[in-house]
């Protein structure tokens, strides 16, 4: 045996830190239109070429190109449009009130709307969707009330969580969006748990899982592939790669020496790797996966390139560990603008509506807002009573849980 | 009613719920083709098909949490942990999803799901086929924490726990499945033939959740124990001669206080027993639950007899086992003080 | 001597273990380049260089797992959680891997590695912010586990815990961070500055596991706490007027029984308080200690004040914190009966 | 949106079953000396050609073919033969023993003998291993003592683990072999952090993990392959793919879809699907991983192809789950008779060198268990005394151990 020079550990760095301007070309960005779109029963091993490259739809002057653009209803791309905007103004507005202490803490998806949206509006409405909380396109874009958002991000009486959770921790099984888990990753093994029972039961619904970037190391990201394969589960595996976790960036996931599009193939799964700025591309590979799971072809994943342009949350500084300017300089750009440019292109939009439609979700917002505040917010002390803290922990309250209630209400 | 083993007592349970509502299904490592490394599913995917009795990858974070989500679709899942000592990839599923989903969704969602395991020692399993975690689900808020001790508890409790709508830890001493032990390892087997407690209905009925069962009347002292130790509990009171009264918790958590207030209110003495690890075991919840509920009528100090605070031995399986030499020094002990 | 909040005192603790042995390393999610969600590890990657403290994949199971491996080969890892609610993916490497290691290999490999986590409520964190875990590591043989209450115990304990060959569960009451909380969140903040536990010593030093503090000495009833809850107690011994003798465990298993028997012993009264849910939760522990070892001594039942048996709730989270009036209360009673 | 049809569950099935003979066809075998042999620091994702085909040196008349035949002394190759051969000697005793109550439990390695005993004596002597229950070739190549082995087995008074572990669950620091684990999976990252802590270091040792088909289900499978990819951890990550976990076939780990070795591919880690019962090409393609984290270039995952030719352990009967016959039948043949008739052929071997080692190993193996024997089985009772039980829970002691420990001498 030859004597070996000593060992080091790789420590991964990201290609961009405070000061030191952020290199883009690790994204490998394919050009629009490039990459080929394979028949919908492709086998798991036969897209391993699309894992590595990027599908992307719409090309710098906003033309539709290549196998993939999708034959898309400008009614529907318009809607899609309008919805990213009035998400966007939600966003703005409730991180304001957040720092009005009208809520204790919230998360924006700046930047990322159009991946959530752009499924939502691929999906049937009453496919299953199991998402993180920055998915909170899905809830807007299925028509979900304003007003109820903002009373659980404002924990007021009419909080559908009752004030037992963080801001932003939606559910609605009526519009199909499973309870937000603050522990990550869990959500997305029980979805796929969700795409089995369906396919037990003969049902025609399938799943749309989520997760980020930072979140595939976690164990359960690997049961959801491993459960998916064996058992051809009827799911969309999404994985929003948008480069950060907190502070530390993708390739403390693994992103440096394979693609996260990857992960799926080498676990037995078709996956894609997507422009998720690209309103287009976003739509065109969503309704590729839900066919394959319509169809009875298994799982889909899809990593969906896109970038964090805000903070991670309120409770974070992101400038403390990125450069502050990378989002201008993010080369798949802003997906609001890209669609707005495609649409106008193409005769179905202009400034003037841009204009309009701004201003009119930010009014849809504001009266919203104005409704929500006006049956309280955390700051004002208007909370769900405190003995309802008692209720849901079992179906049917136990003797010592009474017990307890009779204590906190005595004490 | 036929005699049954623990083991055919729950394959009959599982049958049943399979049989009566079509949205139960049951899963785990080996439980489809090969019938359960202990044979409690055997025969069920012949019976009820591929789609409703299966295997599982050997990913117990897995099993729990496809469970979690089929629960929430609206089925009945019914999944096995080979071993309750295998169930720890499965516990942040466990804590951050089963027993929170209700609760955190306020209703909207539920997770009704049965996680059925073996535990307990005494097959020289060594420290990892013989754990008994008890008391890592009863400090779990939203769980409920099950342990028959016979066969025709195991059953009810079984339908019980798979038509509730709560998450339901259900574990099984394995040292029970083919007959009741009393703690004499160095005697014969004595089998679940002919055992009142083996008279088993063949169809649907149920144990109810959250209640206790006076094992043995008595009036010395108050027993609380579970599972295995229920017998060990019973041996070494006949061995003893001490008049023991034995509550069979069965439902652990949330669990049947009037039954042990009010025994240990009559007898004035209490000895806890339980086969886990005595630190922070579901041991000590009881103790201080007695203490704070019958002080005034407590004539001795509680005693918990354990598994000692190490890991399960194998070579020393009956020096860690709290057998009913220990139970009943433990019994003379709370007499005389 | 310096004055330094929690953080401060944790983050010197980790500079001097860094400085003295070359084998400790530090790792965990944003604790590298970032220093930590709650800045405890800030500077340090600048200090000693990005393979001793650096940034690690979002997945608790592979942080311990890594670390077990790491303390094998002879390193002293200190790995932190970002919140201890997370800390479930990682549980089966804390019980299977590290608290067993030692012994299923009869002493041949050893897992001497610290595990931090910030745990508890009060700062509106919501039901996976706030969680107490802490009975469910005093269960598993093999593991200590420590909570600190003040800044100079931090340090003194960190150090200790690093320099143990045992692994260590080392919780931080993240209400402590910035300042002693005895529980009027209504009132204004109190830094730690100027407090004679902000006072620590710059360089090295320990307080020793396995050992409590007086953190408070009384006649009238023993107070067995840890963490935020020993502000929480004392509070409640002023606003009563009650002479609490208040017992900082700081080290919760293996613990110091000596100090708590001789004063139960003496006060005959006994409340223990913690943060955690009740069922099953360390208070179970003690209060079975206590009327084990002092039971003739014993005027009172031991009361437990702890959290509720539900998760924590983000809007009713005053509701939910065992704050001083309930603490107070369970003083009067105690004193009362 | 069309109207689908209704789902449903695939559930994997195995390719034989008691009464169907097995279709060994799934295998994917490839010629003997077919897969090119890339330079040590290929790139993983330059490898998921190789993951897809089976690198193979021995041919049907034990030639050996092609890039991977590896430069081997003949010494070596017969050291690599005895060595099986008395592992596997080994084995049918313990198996007789544990049949007679001398032992509570077995687990033979037979047929897949080649994997852990090529790779050992592919490695440094200091290199470390992080075994399952089935890498008893490892210690035994190293030259642990069989007594030792089967005092720990028997649990007497000479057990080197005090009689705490199940039989089979050895641990040798000084022979690099890690402590078994009862809980699958769970030494995998451990190896993958005993690798960064070299790299560290600065150390020159590496690591050779070790993990069956049916764990690589494990979370901990997944978070080894991360972290090795994250680090670069100079690590071999064995994959023992016997085909079988309990009655489980590898298709309910997720082998329907992919290779196993696609899932390091996937993670972003170089790797190899190797005939296990070929030791040459054990040999070879352990050098190749060796070297690679010898010389910097990280993480590399092997599956070995083999069959698990015996019950699962001593518990289990596997004709209730399989054909009988399959062993026979397996078209990768016998790692013993492929490695004789190499060295037959070459003239570093004879029938009569067989008989004579076969006989030699017996006698060695005879040897050891009446020595071994002589200080106690558990049948016999002679066990460590019951108060060690307390010790190595803790470095020193605590009080309430010692307090237990009173008590249960008294009682
Ligand atoms: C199990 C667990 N570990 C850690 C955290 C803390 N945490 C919350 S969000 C986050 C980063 C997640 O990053 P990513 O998955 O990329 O999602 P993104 O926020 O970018 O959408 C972390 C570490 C958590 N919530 N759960
Ligand atoms: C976490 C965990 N789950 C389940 C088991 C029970 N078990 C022991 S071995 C085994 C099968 C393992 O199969 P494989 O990984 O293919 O290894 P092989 O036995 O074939 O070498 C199972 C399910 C266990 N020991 N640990
Ligand atoms: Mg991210
Ligand atoms: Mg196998």
């Amino acid at each position: 045996m030859p004597a070996y020079p000593p060992l080091s550990l790789h420590i991964p760095e990201p290609p961009g830190r405070p000061g030191v301007p952020t290199d883009f070309s690790y994204l490998k960005v394919s050009p629009a239109g490039a990459v080929r779109r394979p028949p919908i029963d492709a086998r798991p091993d036969d897209t391993m070429d699309i894992a590595e490259s990027l599908v992307r739809v719409l090309d710098d002057d906003g033309e539709a190109r290549g196998p993939w653009a999708p034959a898309a209803d400008p009614a529907l791309l318009r809607r899609g449009l309008r919805t990213m905007l009035l998400t966007r103004a939600f966003d703005a507005r409730m991180l304001i009130a957040q720092r009005q202490k009208k809520l204790s803490f919230y998360m924006q998806s700046l930047g990322e709307e159009a991946i959530a949206i752009g499924q939502a509006l691929a999906l049937a409405p009453d496919d299953m969707c199991f998402p993180t909380y920055r998915q909170q396109g899905i809830l807007i874009a299925r028509g979900y009330p304003l007003v109820d958002m903002m009373c659980q991000l404002f924990s007021n009486p009419r909080d559908p969580v009752k004030g037992r959770q963080l801001p932003v921790m939606y559910t609605s099984r009526a519009h199909g969006f499973f309870t937000i888990a603050g522990n990550l990753g869990t959500q997305y093994i029980q979805a796929v748990g969700w795409a089995m029972a369906s396919a037990i039961k003969g049902d025609t619904r399938i799943v749309s899982a989520w997760i980020g970037d930072g979140s595939t190391a976690a164990a359960d990201f690997h049961n959801a592939l491993t459960f998916a394969c064996v058992y051809h589960a009827p799911v969309i595996l999404n994985v929003v790669n948008n480069q950060w976790a907190i502070s530390s960036f993708q390739t403390l996931a693994g992103g440096e020496a394979a693609t996260f599009a990857a992960r799926g193939v080498g676990n037995g799964i078709a996956s894609l790797r997507v422009d998720g700025n690209d309103f287009l591309a976003v739509l065109a590979a969503s309704a590729w996966a839900q066919e394959r799971a319509h169809r009875g072809c298994g799982a889909t994943l899809i990593e969906w390139i896109t970038y964090r342009a805000g903070a991670h949350s309120t409770s974070d500084d992101p400038s403390k560990y990125r450069p502050a300017d990378d989002w201008a300089r993010f080369p798949l750009g802003d997906p609001v603008a890209r669609l707005a440019q495609h649409l106008t292109r193409i005769g179905a939009w202009s400034d003037a509506e841009h204009a309009s439609t701004q201003a009119e979700v930010e009014a849809e917002v504001m009266a919203a807002q104005k409704e929500a505040e006006s049956y309280g917010t955390l700051a004002s002390g208007h909370v769900h009573d405190a003995s309802m803290m008692f209720d849901d922990v079992y179906r049917d309250m136990p003797a010592h849980l009474r017990r307890q209630r009779a204590q906190a209400q005595g004490a | 009613m036929a005699t049954m083993t623990m083991i055919q007592a729950i394959r009959s349970a599982l049958d049943v719920a399979l049989g009566r509502d079509e949205n139960v299904v049951v899963f785990g490592e080996d439980v489809g083709y090969f019938g359960g490394v202990f044979r409690c599913t055997e025969g069920l995917q012949a019976k009820y098909g591929k789609t409703r009795v299966f295997d599982t990858p050997i990913a117990e974070g897995g099993i729990v949490g496809v469970a979690i989500g089929m629960a929430a679709y609206g089925l009945r899942p019914v999944a096995e942990i080979q071993f309750a000592d295998y169930v720890y990839p499965g516990y942040d599923q466990i804590v951050s999803g089963a027993a929170r989903i209700r609760y955190r969704s306020a209703g909207d969602f539920i997770s009704p799901l049965t996680l059925r395991m073996p535990c307990g020692g005494g097959i020289y399993g060594g420290q990892t086929h013989s754990q008994s975690p008890e008391a890592l689900f009863t400090h779990v808020c939203g769980l409920r924490t099950v342990m028959p001790s016979n066969p025709y508890d195991a059953k009810g409790l079984l339908i019980a726990a798979i038509e509730c709508d709560d998450p339901v830890i259900f574990l099984e001493p394995k040292r029970l499945y083919n007959g009741p032990f009393d703690g004499h390892h160095d005697r014969p087997l004595v089998a679940w033939t002919g055992h009142p407690r083996a008279d088993v209905p063949e169809g649907h009925y149920t144990v109810p959740l959250e209640s206790a069962a006076v094992f043995r009347p008595g009036r010395d002292l108050t027993v609380l124990t579970y599972g295995t130790m229920v017998w060990v509990a019973a041996c070494a009171a006949e061995e003893t001669g001490i008049d023991a009264e034995i509550i069979d918790l069965r439902s652990l958590w949330p669990m049947d206080l009037d039954t042990v207030v009010t025994s240990v209110k009559r007898t004035g003495r209490c000895v806890v027993v339980h086969e886990a690890t005595r630190t922070s075991g579901f041991g000590a919840e009881l103790a201080a639950l007695v203490q704070e509920h019958c002080f005034w009528h407590l004539e001795a100090p509680i005693e918990r007899v354990t598994g000692w605070d190490t890991p399960y031995p194998h070579a020393q399986e009956w020096q860690y086992f709290p057998g009913p030499d220990r139970v009943g020094a433990a019994y003379r002990r709370t007499m005389e003080a």
